[in-house]
């Protein structure tokens, strides 16, 4: 009926299919293991890389927050000097969690359709179409924030070799930065608070691996479903 | 300098010529700088380069390097058919007025009484004519064909704006744009200057040209005024004190002469050396050179010295030809000396034609250098292209302190004797120059005393009165240069006015008995009773004319400005008032130090140039050895032959050097005129083993037009070969707007610029633009021609 | 003479002080200058920055393309056509200690530049992070990073001299009085004579240079062709570039906006809606 | 408030943090470096190179105490000296490096004939050597009397030359050295 489970009857694909569905399997009749330890790891990477690089960011970008930022992160200079390396281990960790999820965050016409619901997920209203491992806005928000980090590397690249550059250029590169950083921090922002805050379990699913088989129907239904082998 | 470098604010027009003050002279250049600003003066800046000097200029000319005579021979001549000279200056204080004896000719470059074999001239007929008492006839009216103005007039008449234009390329509009502002400034209430440096000076014709660029400023009545003067800009701190104290081969310190073998006893020297007054209210100062002569000899020789053995004049060398540089040096490889003492000079870089310089060191037994740094010259035996295995010169480096780490005085370009104090040991072992010269002397000496050799007597008998032997004071030296009673000395009444064993304090109290000692008497005065005048540091200037008499102390007799009489008229009245050097106050002249009798009133009439037999300033000088006027001539090796006369196309006393390494180019395998100057970055070959200014300029370059440029298809900073017949260099291009081809007599010249810093030895290393330069010299003062020689340039 | 704080980099409360100074400034004029260096050694010497290596010939009389970190203060030669005739043109370059200093608006480290109260924009290099924002923030190309020490130098006005009662050391140096400093006001008053006397010598452009678009410079010139600044390497019309701008003004509260309503929203939704519980939306 | 560079050091290091905490650090920000040449010996000198004898100021390290080795610290115009009135050019900015050289020479040197180097040698060794030299070319070559049989008196084996560069004194004395020596050739930088 979904095009993820066409693609699990696609026999040539199927081996590779398999190994992708189980990415999440009936731990017991309770848990569902939703993020194998890869998984857990590269977000974990990505996130820990994020928030050092919005905090030194935060803290180049904003004196008033720099005043505490800087002691927090050792110093103004080594900030300077960490903060593009950070950088580029986001950016890695990025890379490989769009390999490894490019299916599951593709944006799939129904994707499209449950954008229209979005106002009713986010006020809890009934009538939400069902989603798949990843809902539609959790899609969105991770293009949002892969699409900023793709301009925020090649930005950043110009403004840590500044030398191999024109003036034209670093300046271009600097807004660009600022841009892409204040949007990132934007979808960062409605992520932590999802994640922490407004959908209990999310937070135990990417440090455990685990969600309750409620969780999962009530957020994942149509995931939930093909992990249970119900269609 | 006739002025000084603070006077240069005073004046209205500032030719500089010959010289790149603002690059080789920035400090004194600010004066240029301030009258500009401040009185609206007009700088004019004549050069075969576009320098930084033109940059800054109101009015600049290039011409061809070895043509400044025939632009100044221009601007007399403009003058004088102008009529813009001084006229009562130049009736008052030059010889205008003096008659020439009947016979004095000029024709086809060569002036009455030539000797073709011997090329010297017979100067009979380059007197002034004299009445039976001997004093010179003079036309005061200044009509007389035979008087100096009007024979000047008709020597110079021949150099028209186009005449002038053909020779030095510049074009006549350009010339004449000079002029005009140059030769404005023949009124009494306008002083012109002139700043000229090695650019006049390095030719086989310099001295000429100094006397044209004289000449004019007697004409325009700039000589003896605050801002005017003749001013030569010296290069280094202390070769004003050099030449005054006569390190030079036919000087004795002051000027005295050392004894030619023709004079065997000193009175025939004194006969010779003192000039006859040849007008009677002349004051002729150098009358008085018996006295000056005798003290000399007794601060040599002390009590040796006395009436009886002509007060030890058989002790001194006695001289017969030139023994100076290129001389030395030709002498050197030919082998005729065994050892040289260097003493902070290096003459492989400084010397013209390098290679020779090598080559005749390598024929020396020993030598010994004395220097701050490893030099060129104490490393001649590694040179580049030079196997050390076979040289086998003894070479003594000695390490020397430098000016910080030793007091003494300098000697200014201005005549300023200025002391100055320690402030630190010299590094390591390294000792200062009079301590390492007084200990070899002291083991000469001692070696004297111990095994007997030749004629020790001048050795053993040198006045040597110092606390410590080894390491004289140099205030000790200092008060033996002022001179000391030997006796106590009186005046005409028997009164006495100086007690024996007190420092003189004037060289007019030199006696010729021997009861005076002055080892120059020049310098007398300088280290009084009243103590060390050179170390004075007041800042008094009661003129405000920027003298400041009390800012240490100037020769002669703390004189700002030479021949200051010529500064007021007839009356004693400053021609300009606004810029009184000295004035007639009803008893005695005030202002500066009068260059004057100080007492003496103007109606008296006594010549304004004390120093001179004739007392006036000389447009005819008949002291020179190719002329009594100067003349065009073209440098030994130049494009184009002298349109003036072809048949005498160089000056014909010129002297060139015969060795199989002294060879002379052609224009039609070396097209291209080469002159060599300095950069402001650098100063000589000293800094390029300082840091920071080998970093200012750290590469040798060659400045070439860009005409030339695209001519031999070299781009800016590619390595190019320029090659004279003697040597070549190779370094980078610099294709420069800065230089423009030139028209000379019909031919397309073009001319280029090699800066000298560089070297074999120093942190930054790099050809000797002296490899390239002739051995050619000038009769006067046998000084070589370093500027206008002649190359090929080619890429590499 | 005490140097007052006025402003400092990447600080945001008003300063201390009420003490208005008088303001210093460097006048170079340029219509004096012989291009000798002397400036250029004097800074080196005063401020004992290190020669490291030489470099090597430029192809012009000038010692090296640009400024660099160990060289503040660098005369830039051109052979130019000026007002139709031939001209060598120098001109000393170094920080011009804007009004408005660009470097201490990019600048995020606090207190690595400051601005005194007599114009003298510094860096100090203990709190130097690095970063190079002041490179983008200059409008004359100034500041330069050192690959040794990480930190950006540049001209400091002699600030040490100049608190102690001295001339920085370029101007005393400078042979001709091409380099003049007095209070802001002397200098536009001697650069006024100045110009006045270009004009009466036929330079009928001549005109100070004291941009303001920084809102004028503690190091102004007298340029005799006033009308081509760039035949002298200077740049016309220069402004603290308008990105840096709009980073250090409107897209900071951006920013500002993008953090705390982000927070807000979310704090507010929650207190709203409340998590979204798995349990509940079963049940349901 | 007089703050020494090294309590502004350490403020600063602490000064973020302490500035979190609402202490303020602007007046320990103020310029509180050292001027280099606030307590060092000032000897008044001239420039060794042209012959515009610009008046310099040398600093010597120390105030002349029995216990210290001055060094060069700065060298600047004298503002009083009224020809340079405290200005320089970048030879005279740049003594400070002449005096203070690795390039200075320490020791005296000498090469004997056909050698490739440098050998460093005792003063004594290098002035007895320097003045036998010296005696022997002169007794060799000592011309008393010409081919006419004029007195002469002169040493025609041996040159001197210099002084341009040295105190007047020095050059003085270096004529009368010379000419007590008999040396004819005799000259210096002034020809050239």
């Amino acid at each position: 009926m979904v095009r993820e489970t066409q693609q699990v009857m696609k026999p040539k694909r199927q081996k590779k299919s398999v190994v992708k569905e189980t990415e999440a399997v009936l731990v017991s009749s309770a848990e569902i293991e939703r993020y194998n330890l890869r998984e857990r790891l590269v977000h974990w990477t990505v996130a820990i890389s994020f928030l050092y690089l919005l905090l030194s960011g935060l803290a180049l970008y904003s004196p008033r927050l720099g005043t505490w930022l800087y002691p927090l992160l050792g110093g103004g200079t080594n900030i300077r000097i960490w903060h593009p390396y950070a950088g580029v281990l986001f950016a890695l960790a990025v890379t490989i969690m769009t390999i490894s999820w490019r299916r599951c965050l593709w944006m799939y016409p129904e994707d499209w359709e449950w954008m229209r619901y979005s106002w009713k997920y986010i006020t809890h209203k009934e009538g939400v179409p069902e989603a798949g491992r990843f809902n539609a806005g959790q899609k969105l928000l991770f293009w949002v924030l892969a699409f900023s980090g793709l301009i925020l590397l090649l930005s950043g690249i110009v403004l840590w070799f500044r030398e191999k550059f024109s003036r034209e250029l670093w300046l271009a590169s600097i807004l660009a930065h600022e841009i892409f950083a204040i949007v990132a921090m934007g979808a960062i922002i409605v992520h932590m608070y999802m994640g922490l805050f407004a959908s209990p379990g999310s937070l135990r699913a990417m440090v455990e691996g685990k969600v309750t088989e409620a969780w999962a129907k009530a957020h994942h239904a149509r995931w939930y479903k093909r992990v249970m082998g119900i269609s | 300098m006739t002025n000084g470098w603070v006077d240069i604010r005073n004046s209205d027009v500032i030719l500089a010529m010959g010289g790149n003050p603002a690059e080789n002279h920035p400090c004194g250049f600010k004066w240029v700088i301030d009258a500009k600003k401040n009185r609206g003066a007009k700088l004019v800046c004549v050069d075969p380069r576009f320098n930084r000097t033109a940059a800054v200029s109101d009015c600049y000319v290039q011409i061809r390097a070895g043509s400044d005579l025939a632009f100044l021979g221009g601007l007399i001549n403009y003058t004088l058919s102008k009529g813009l000279y001084h006229e009562e200056y130049v009736r008052l204080f030059t010889n205008g007025p003096f008659l020439i004896k009947e016979g004095f000719s000029f024709k086809d470059g060569l002036f009455s009484g030539f000797n073709h074999n011997t090329h010297t001239y017979d100067k009979s007929t380059w007197q002034y004519e004299q009445d039976e008492k001997g004093y010179v006839r003079q036309g005061p009216t200044m009509q007389d064909p035979r008087c100096v103005l009007q024979l000047l007039k008709k020597h110079f008449e021949r150099y028209t704006p186009e005449l002038v234009s053909q020779i030095t390329g510049a074009s006549v509009k350009d010339f004449l744009r000079v002029a005009e502002i140059v030769c404005s400034t023949g009124t009494p209430d306008k002083a012109g200057t002139i700043m000229y440096a090695l650019g006049w000076n390095h030719h086989t014709f310099s001295v000429q040209i100094l006397r044209a660029a004289a000449i004019l400023q007697l004409l325009l009545g700039n000589i003896g005024r605050p801002g005017g003067g003749l001013n030569a800009l010296r290069g280094h701190s202390n070769i004003q004190g050099g030449t005054d104290h006569g390190v030079s081969y036919e000087k004795l310190p002051g000027y005295l002469k050392i004894p030619s073998v023709q004079h065997q006893n000193l009175k025939d020297y004194l006969k010779a050396n003192t000039p006859r007054t040849l007008i009677p209210t002349s004051m002729n100062y150098w009358g008085n050179y018996p006295k000056f002569f005798v003290s000399f000899m007794k601060c040599m020789f002390g009590r040796y010295a006395n009436k009886e053995n002509d007060f030890c004049y058989d002790y001194l060398p006695k001289i017969e030809r030139d023994y100076s540089w290129v001389n030395m040096f030709d002498d050197m490889y030919q082998g005729k000396l065994e050892g040289m003492l260097c003493f902070g000079i290096n003459p492989v870089a400084n010397g013209p034609h390098s290679n020779k310089m090598l080559a005749a060191l390598s024929k020396l037994k020993w030598l010994v250098v004395a220097e701050c740094f490893e030099t060129e010259t104490a490393q001649f035996w590694k040179a580049p292209g030079i196997d050390p295995t076979t040289i086998n010169t003894e070479v003594f480096l000695l390490p020397a302190a430098n000016f910080a780490e030793k007091d003494g005085s300098f000697t200014n370009s201005a005549r300023w004797v200025q002391w100055k104090w320690k402030a630190l040991d010299p590094p390591g072992e390294a000792k200062a120059d009079q301590e390492i010269l007084a200990s070899i002397f002291l083991k000469v000496r001692k070696l004297y005393e111990q095994v007997p050799g030749t004629f020790p007597e001048p050795i053993l008998h040198l006045h040597w009165p110092y606390n410590n032997p080894t390491n004289p004071l140099l205030e000790e030296v200092a008060k033996e240069i002022n001179g000391q009673a030997l006796e106590d000395l009186k005046d005409e009444n028997g009164k006495i006015i100086l007690r024996k064993g007190h420092q003189l304090s004037s060289y007019d109290q030199l006696k010729d008995d021997g009861s005076t000692a002055c080892g120059n008497w020049i310098y007398c005065g300088c280290f009084t009773e009243e103590g060390n005048m050179m170390a004075r540091r007041g800042l008094k200037d009661p003129t405000g004319l920027g003298m400041y008499p009390e800012w240490t102390w100037s020769w002669p007799a703390n004189r700002r400005i030479m021949y200051n009489r010529a500064s007021c008229d007839a009356q004693g009245r400053p021609w300009d008032p606004t810029r009184a050097g000295i004035c007639w106050n009803g008893e005695r002249w005030v202002g500066d130090i009068p260059d004057y009798k100080h007492d003496c009133p103007p109606e008296a009439g006594l010549g304004a140039f004390i120093w001179l037999p004739e007392g006036a300033g000389k447009i005819f000088a008949s002291d020179l050895a190719e002329g009594p006027f100067p003349e065009h001539y073209e440098p030994i090796e130049s494009p184009v032959k002298n349109i003036l006369h072809p048949g005498v196309s160089t000056n014909p006393l010129a002297k060139t050097f015969k060795s199989d390494m002294d060879k002379y180019g052609t224009p039609d395998e070396y097209p291209i005129v080469c002159t060599t100057y300095r950069l402001t970055e650098h100063f000589h070959f000293w800094t390029k083993h300082i840091t920071v200014n080998s970093e200012l300029q750290p590469e040798f370059f060659v400045e070439i037009p860009e005409g030339l440029a695209e001519e031999l298809g070299i781009k800016n900073q590619q390595e190019i070969r320029v090659s004279s017949i003697r040597g070549s260099v190779q370094g980078k291009a610099h294709v420069t707007k800065r230089i423009k081809p030139m028209e000379v007599n019909g031919k397309k010249v073009w001319q280029i610029g090699i800066p000298i810093h560089w070297g074999f030895a120093g942190r930054v290393k790099g050809p000797l633009a002296n490899f390239l330069t002739p051995t050619a010299l000038d009769p006067n003062c046998s000084i070589p021609e370093y500027k206008g020689f002649l190359v090929k340039v080619e890429k590499v | 003479m005490a140097l007052e704080l006025k402003a400092i980099s990447a600080t945001n409360y008003p300063t201390l002080g009420i003490k208005e100074t008088e303001r210093v400034c460097k006048l170079i004029d340029v219509s004096v200058c012989i291009g000798c260096k002397a400036c250029e050694v004097a800074c080196q010497e005063w401020n004992d920055t290190p020669v490291e290596e030489t470099y090597p010939y430029t192809g012009s009389y000038q010692t090296m393309p640009e400024l660099a970190y160990n060289f503040w203060n660098l005369i830039k030669f051109r052979e130019v056509e000026l007002g139709g005739s031939f001209g060598w043109t120098m001109a000393k370059y170094q920080c011009m200690h804007c009004a408005d200093p660009g470097c201490l608006r990019a600048c995020p480290a606090p207190g690595a530049i400051v601005q005194y109260t007599n114009g003298i924009v510094d860096f100090v290099q203990e709190n130097c992070i690095g970063c190079q924002f002041c490179v983008t923030g200059c409008p004359f190309d100034v500041p330069r990073l050192s690959p040794k020490s990480q930190k950006v130098y540049k001209c400091t006005l002699c600030s040490d001299r100049v608190a102690a009662g001295l001339e920085p050391a370029c101007i005393k140096a400078c042979p001709t009085g091409c380099l003049q400093f007095g209070t802001k006001k002397q200098m536009l008053e001697k650069a006024m004579k100045r110009v006045r006397q270009l004009k009466a010598q036929g330079f009928s452009q001549a005109a100070i240079y004291d941009p303001p678009g920084v809102l004028g410079t503690h190091a102004i010139y007298v340029l005799p062709h006033g009308d081509r600044p760039e035949d002298y390497g200077l740049p016309r019309d220069p402004s603290v570039p308008w990105i840096v701008s709009l980073w250090k003004g409107p897209l900071k509260t951006v920013g500002n906006v993008v953090l705390l309503g982000g927070i807000l929203t979310a704090a507010l939704h929650y207190l709203k809606f409340g998590p979204m519980r798995a349990e509940e939306k079963t049940r349901g | 408030m007089e703050l020494t560079r090294r309590h502004f050091l350490k403020l600063s290091a602490t000064g973020a943090f302490l500035s979190g905490l609402g202490f303020d650090l602007r007046p320990a920000m103020a310029e509180v470096k050292g001027l280099k040449i606030s307590r060092t010996t000032e000897t008044q000198s001239t420039c060794p190179y042209c012959s515009v004898s610009c008046g310099v100021i040398i600093h010597t390290m120390g105030d002349r105490a029995a216990n210290v080795t001055p060094t060069v610290v700065h060298v600047e115009g004298n503002p009083d000296h009224p020809i340079n009135q405290g200005t320089l050019c970048p030879k005279g900015a740049s003594l400070k490096q002449y005096v203070v050289n690795d390039r200075r020479l320490t020791k005296p040197l000498y090469r004997s004939p056909g050698s490739t180097h440098w050998h460093e040698v005792d003063w004594d060794f290098a002035l007895t050597e320097i003045a036998r030299h010296i005696k022997d070319t002169r007794d060799k070559t000592f011309q008393s009397r010409d081919e006419e049989g004029r007195i002469v008196n002169r040493t025609m084996g041996m040159a001197g030359i210099g002084g341009c560069t040295d105190t007047g004194e020095m050059n003085f004395l270096l004529v009368k050295t010379m000419r007590a020596l008999g040396v004819v050739y005799l000259d210096q930088q002034s020809r050239l």
